[in-house]
């Protein structure tokens, strides 16, 4: 009995979340913003699971511009005469859950395409470099759009593998450089002369090394991808038009009239998205901290 | 010097080949022909035809590539069916004034961030410091078009300080009335984007300094005597501007995808609003060249940047 | 028959430049050496900075490719990483490295870090596995309290020898020492290589022991090379190299280093001035005319130097 | 021996780490007089960096907390002014850095790095700076120094560049030249090289130089005093021949004994037990040393260690040095 006990202790790795956990507990701004964008986000994903997506984008063209308080819209309503605050609770459901799958395809393809690159060097990180820079001078907002326009049959999941295929560039950069410096040090050449392959040596030895960057990487590329789906599809090149995005939201701040005395409409979209953005940034921000403090004492 | 420089253009090559390609094989993709615009219920479908053959539509890819580049190396890059003129007359106006707003929000940008960055190293760990990690972490964080849209709203509409939108006032006139008035509509976008744009400059200047200021060289100057303030100036200033200046190259890259939100926001008549309209007029010929020009424009960006490196830093200048 | 022999060895680095980066010259790090390993032995291989002695151990050991040349383990060719796969050849051939901290994953156990060699090369059952680890642990002197430690946890010293026995786990025949103590303060210097000593008669490990240190060489091996500029200069026991030196290089590496006889600094100083000025003038004729070490001649059963052919004389 | 230079009197150097000060410099006493070598010699993490920066006041006054009193050519040198300090460094106080690549300006050429050092102490002409500048590389044997004014730092091999850093460093002749390891990073015939150097700088210049090092070799070869530091606090101090011939503290005599010497080849080398402890685990009272020589009584230690002057001018901290022996009974 106590053999199997003391095995799992040998075999457990040891967990980077749980160290960066200990350091980010001490965090009081950190935390608080933690608590409130999990908040934040269930509660958005609760409500809009409680609402009828055919009836809220349903016109109304009685209610149209309704100030907030008419009518019952606590937040007024759009030119379809639609609740804007369901409005806004949809759209910003939408707009994480593709900045989310945006993220973990683009985060994992960057890792991977980062790894390779950095730990096997030579003419092979040479080649893919090569690739890497070229994808980098693009210019991706316009491509995305050309893209956009051309494809047909387009929808949220042809959306998200477009964007997904411009932004594993930082990733796979910054993974890169730190796999390079990795691969450097003498525990993967230990690792070699111990017989482990490389491939295991990458994912069991290196990427353990890595995970505190990931973790920060992962978080701030979520901000950041939330920020330019909703920029696309406030441009009209984002979710289509059946899947309101925050960005959709804010777009009809292109009306003149709308932005200058209609504010209802798009503000409260632009405030969601500053205060997500805003909040997730800053956990990853003290998620960094959290992981300097550890890599200082590891 | 001259070889690396000479290498990193023939670098070059390739990669303008590549990303004409690219555009290219987004051109055929796109829906219509030059034709489609002038297609009449009384265009006779042979005579169509005749038109197409002569313009070698039916030719195979490759003869149909080449074509395409030669004329473009003559900056001939087809006719805009949306405004019936040579797409690069489209393109000119807009070009100068795409040009002015970047350079103006370049300019802006580094005298934001440069002082911002230095005295954040400097004064490392301070309430100063603190404070400008916050702005540098809030221009991380925001979004440019919400920033923009927010600040078109107050300063433009709320307040009422700027105009909302163009270029120049139809009123100005004289060329100082019409220098001020472009300038004053450039402000808003100007200042706006420059804000947002100051992050990385900021974060890597203070990082460069914080670094620099821990290094050996820099007690040795203080070990000659240099006073702390020469110390600062000589030497960990001076180390630490240098890769600022080379990553001037680099910011075309991020102005002109920027660029885009800018001019639609501010319906400022630049490329990136023209390249908006033309994608929802269908504009192909129009859009493939924007593609092409701002592609381009990215790799000199970056080929800028490395001849900078390389004339700045002796490490490299050497070899 | 020897346990590795090596003939002659050339690791060469390509420099790129020009144009088009091509290939224009290269660094000869090493440059045609060929020695042999006996079992149970140390030998040192001694040179400054640059000189080739540290990619010498790690191409012995596969962590470099070989230009050309061959390295042979028992007979068997291990020149290349089929080769080296085909016989499990880092069973055999293990390494210390000099900078212990960056040799430790830091992200692992000291348990999974000993354990790993174990877990490529030896089938063991867990608890086979965790006695061998703790055996090995007690072996250089640390405690079973330490194996779920991190790296980070220990002492130079301690780390360092937590590297020994990571590199005799698999009870290989040959460790390869690149700088082991080099890194180390002097009072738990002694610590390091007592242990390597203990282990060595323990279990009849050959040592390739790879240092810049004089001092430290001579304590630990019964025979040496010195290198320079890629090649051996002088190659021969540890009487011939310190009581018989005959290379110009090599009596001004040994006139070099400081002595702790304080008595005799000034004479030491002297004789060092004296060594300094034949090198000086000497030199040319101990070098090819581009700068190569010459050839190596045999001057006894166990001495070769790179000499001219007409200083060639016998002991 | 020259007129004394250099007096320090109970210095205390502590970092702040978090909210709490630890002493890395505990109660250091020393004199250093003109052309004399003193070397402080000490294993990594003693505080003999701590101390030779404390001298130069490179330390960050905000973390660091420096008490007792430092006497260099009459003024005060704890508390003094960084203007004082500008004004010292360089032209009567010169110091050269272990890592020669990392120590000089990769973006400045060798002529602009050492003529800096005029820029600040000297009003002569820019001819007559640039002459002093080459007569300076030749002085510390560059060849050529017309070349090597104009290269920059990557251009020059180690040995190279740490000649530069000693041509910055005795640009104005200074009284006191501190040397923090210049040597470490070199090679033994580079290293040599460079000590001979440094001797015969000492005697044009009639300067006295303290030399920092690990190297219990350097140190016999170069030094004319030694002081001997183990974690924080100096144990032993006197001659080079009191130190090397009659060590009298155990750490001293173990360091010495640790050496590999060639009479014992393949022998069981003498292993001190344990390590240096870090700077927030350093015991507060009691011998520091005791802990890796502990079949040595308690009784033997003091309690508040003292220093003790058993012959003239050789002087060593506790009492266990009186009746030491290493475990298998041998005293030396």
């Amino acid at each position: 009995m106590t053999n199997s006990s003391e095995k799992e202790k040998t075999v457990k790795t040891p967990s980077t979340m749980k160290v960066i956990w200990q350091e980010f507990r001490h965090d009081r701004v950190a935390m608080a913003s933690l608590i409130f964008t999990i908040v934040l986000i269930l509660g958005i994903f609760i409500y809009a699971a409680s609402l009828n997506l055919e009836k809220v984008t349903n016109v109304n063209i009685f209610a149209q511009y309704d100030k907030p308080g008419q009518d019952g819209f606590i937040l007024g309503a759009d030119e379809g005469g639609r609740d804007g605050f369901k409005m806004l609770v949809i759209g910003a459901r939408n707009s994480i859950t593709i900045g989310f799958a945006v993220t973990i395809i683009s985060s994992i393809f960057g890792i991977v395409y980062g790894m390779i690159s950095g730990f096997y060097g030579g003419w092979l990180d040479n080649g893919m470099m090569r690739i890497y820079d070229f994808i980098n001078i693009l210019p991706e907002i316009m491509i995305i759009i050309v893209l956009v326009t051309i494809i047909p049959k387009y929808n949220a999941g042809t959306f998200i593998i477009i964007m997904s295929c411009f932004m594993w560039l930082s990733t796979a950069r910054l993974i890169r450089s730190k796999a390079l410096s990795e691969s450097e040090k003498d525990y993967v050449a230990a690792s070699r002369t111990s017989g482990t392959s490389d491939f295991m040596i990458l994912f069991r030895e290196v990427l353990p090394n890595l995970s505190s960057i990931i973790i920060v990487d992962t978080t701030l590329s979520f901000a950041g991808n939330i920020g330019i789906e909703t920029g696309l599809s406030f441009l009209g090149f984002g979710l289509p038009d059946s899947t309101p995005s925050l960005g959709t939201l804010i777009s009809y701040a292109q009306d003149p009239d709308v932005i200058g005395s209609k504010a209802w409409v798009w503000l409260p979209a632009a405030i969601v998205i500053l205060v997500l953005t805003l909040s997730i940034s800053y956990v990853g921000q003290a998620l960094r901290r959290a992981g300097d403090a550890q890599q200082r004492r590891g | 010097m001259w070889k690396t420089i000479l290498r990193r253009v023939v670098i070059m090559i390739p990669q303008i080949i590549i990303l004409s390609l690219l555009v290219f094989i987004l051109a055929k993709f796109m829906p219509g022909d030059p034709f489609t615009g002038s297609i009449t219920p009384q265009t006779d479908a042979s005579q169509l035809h005749a038109l197409k053959v002569q313009a070698g539509l039916y030719d195979p890819w490759y003869t149909q590539y080449i074509h395409w580049v030669v004329n473009m190396f003559h900056g001939n890059f087809g006719t805009s069916y949306q405004f019936k003129e040579p797409v690069m007359a489209v393109i000119g106006g807009r070009a100068i004034n795409t040009l002015w707003l970047s350079l103006f929000t370049v300019i802006l940008t580094y005298l934001i961030a440069i002082p911002l960055g230095l005295l954040a190293g400097r004064y490392e760990d301070t309430n100063l410091d603190r404070g400008i990690m916050f702005f540098n972490y809030v221009t991380y964080a925001i979004p440019l078009f919400v920033f923009l849209v927010i600040g078109l709203w107050l300063f433009g509409y709320v307040l009422g300080w700027f105009p909302s939108g163009g270029s120049v006032s139809l009123s100005a006139n004289g060329f100082w009335g019409n220098t001020w008035s472009r300038l004053y509509h450039m402000i808003l976008p100007g200042v706006l984007t420059a804000l947002l744009s100051t992050t990385s400059t900021v974060q890597y200047l203070r990082s460069e300094i914080v670094d620099q200021k821990h290094q050996d060289m820099v007690a040795t100057a203080r070990a000659k005597g240099v006073p702390e303030r020469k110390v600062f100036s000589r030497h960990i200033l001076r180390n630490s501007l240098l890769p600022i200046a080379a990553f001037m190259g680099y910011s075309i890259t991020g102005l002109l995808g920027g660029s885009v939100f800018v001019e639609q926001i501010f319906t400022y008549p630049g490329m990136g609003q023209l390249f908006l309209n033309s994608i929802s007029n269908r504009d192909f010929s129009v859009i493939t060249a924007l593609v092409m020009i701002y592609g381009i424009l990215a790799l000199f960006g970056t080929l800028l940047s490395d001849i900078i490196m390389s004339v700045v830093d002796p490490r490299i200048r050497i070899k | 028959m020897s346990l590795v022999e090596i003939k002659d060895l050339q690791v060469h680095y390509p420099i790129r430049s020009g144009f088009f980066n091509r290939i224009h010259d290269y660094v000869y790090a090493v440059d045609g050496v060929s020695f042999e390993i006996e079992p149970g032995q140390t030998y040192g291989l001694i040179g400054e900075t640059g000189s080739g002695k540290t990619t010498i151990g790690r191409s012995i050991i596969g962590l470099e490719k070989i230009t050309s040349g061959k390295i042979l383990f028992d007979g068997h060719d291990v020149s290349t990483k089929k080769e080296r796969k085909a016989i499990d050849y880092n069973r055999d051939v293990q390494m210390i490295f000099q900078d212990s901290l960056s040799s430790l994953n830091p992200k692992k156990r000291i348990y999974d870090i000993i354990a790993e060699p174990l877990r490529n090369f030896e089938k063991l059952s867990d608890t086979e596995e965790k006695h061998r680890v703790r055996e090995l642990l007690d072996t250089v002197g640390l405690g079973e309290d330490d194996l779920f430690k991190y790296p980070f946890e220990f002492s130079g010293g301690q780390r360092q020898r937590i590297g020994v026995a990571r590199a005799i786990s698999t009870n290989p025949k040959l460790v390869i020492a690149d700088e082991p103590v080099s890194a180390l303060d002097l009072s738990v210097q002694a610590q390091v290589l007592n242990y390597m000593q203990e282990i060595q008669s323990q279990f009849n490990i050959s040592y390739l022991f790879i240092s810049h240190d004089l001092g430290v060489v001579r304590h630990m091996c019964d025979s040496m090379a010195i290198m320079h500029r890629g090649r051996f200069v002088e190659l021969g026991t540890r009487d011939d190299i310190y009581n018989h030196p005959q290379h110009i290089y090599t009596k001004r590496l040994l006139a070099a280093i400081p002595d702790v006889n304080v008595d005799q600094r000034d004479a030491q100083r002297k004789h060092r001035k004296e060594v300094e000025k034949i090198f000086d003038t000497e030199q040319s004729r101990y070098y090819d005319k581009n700068g190569r070490v010459l050839p190596l001649q045999k001057v006894s059963e166990t001495h070769s130097v790179a000499l001219p052919e007409d200083q060639v004389k016998g002991e | 021996m020259g007129e004394e230079l250099l007096t320090i009197n109970h210095l205390h150097t502590a970092f702040k780490r978090g909210t709490e000060y630890f002493d890395a410099v505990d109660d250091v006493s020393l004199k250093i007089h003109k052309d004399e070598i003193l070397a402080i010699v000490g294993e990594s993490g003693c505080g003999k960096t701590t101390l030779a920066k404390s001298i130069i006041g490179l330390h960050d006054l905000k973390r660091t907390k420096i008490t007792g009193n430092i006497k260099f050519q009459d003024q005060e040198l704890v508390g003094a002014s960084p203007e004082k300090f500008d004004q010292l460094r360089g032209s009567d106080m010169g110091m050269i850095f272990q890592d020669p690549l990392a120590a000089l300006n990769p973006l400045m050429r060798v002529e602009d790095q050492v003529r800096e050092v005029l820029d600040y102490h000297t009003d002569y002409s820019a001819t007559k700076k640039h002459k002093i500048v080459l007569k300076l590389l030749d002085q510390v044997g560059l060849e050529n120094p017309e070349r090597v004014a104009r290269q920059f730092p990557h251009e020059l091999s180690g040995g190279m560049r740490q000649r530069i850093i000693i041509a910055i460093a005795i640009a104005c002749k200074p009284e006191l030249i501190i040397a923090d390891e210049p040597t470490t990073a070199l090679d033994v015939t580079i290293q040599a090289q460079i000590l001979d150097l440094l001797r015969s700088i000492q005697a044009q210049n009639h300067a006295g130089i303290i030399l920092i090092t690990h190297d219990l070799g350097v140190v016999a070869d170069t030094a004319d005093e030694v002081v001997v530091m183990y974690a924080g606090q100096v144990v032993e101090r006197g001659t080079v021949f009191q130190i090397f011939n009659h060590p009298l503290h155990p750490y001293t005599r173990s360091l010495l004994k640790s050496i590999p010497q060639a009479e014992h080849e393949g022998d069981r080398l003498y292993a001190i037990e344990g390590a240096v402890p870090s700077l927030a685990k350093m015991p507060h009272d009691g011998c520091r040393f005791a802990p890796r020589i502990p079949w040595i009584p308690e009784s033997a230690h003091e309690k508040t260690p003292t220093m003790h002057e058993p012959e003239e001018g050789h002087y060593v901290l506790c009492t266990c040095y009186q009746t030491f022996k290493f475990e298998n009974g041998e005293a030396v």
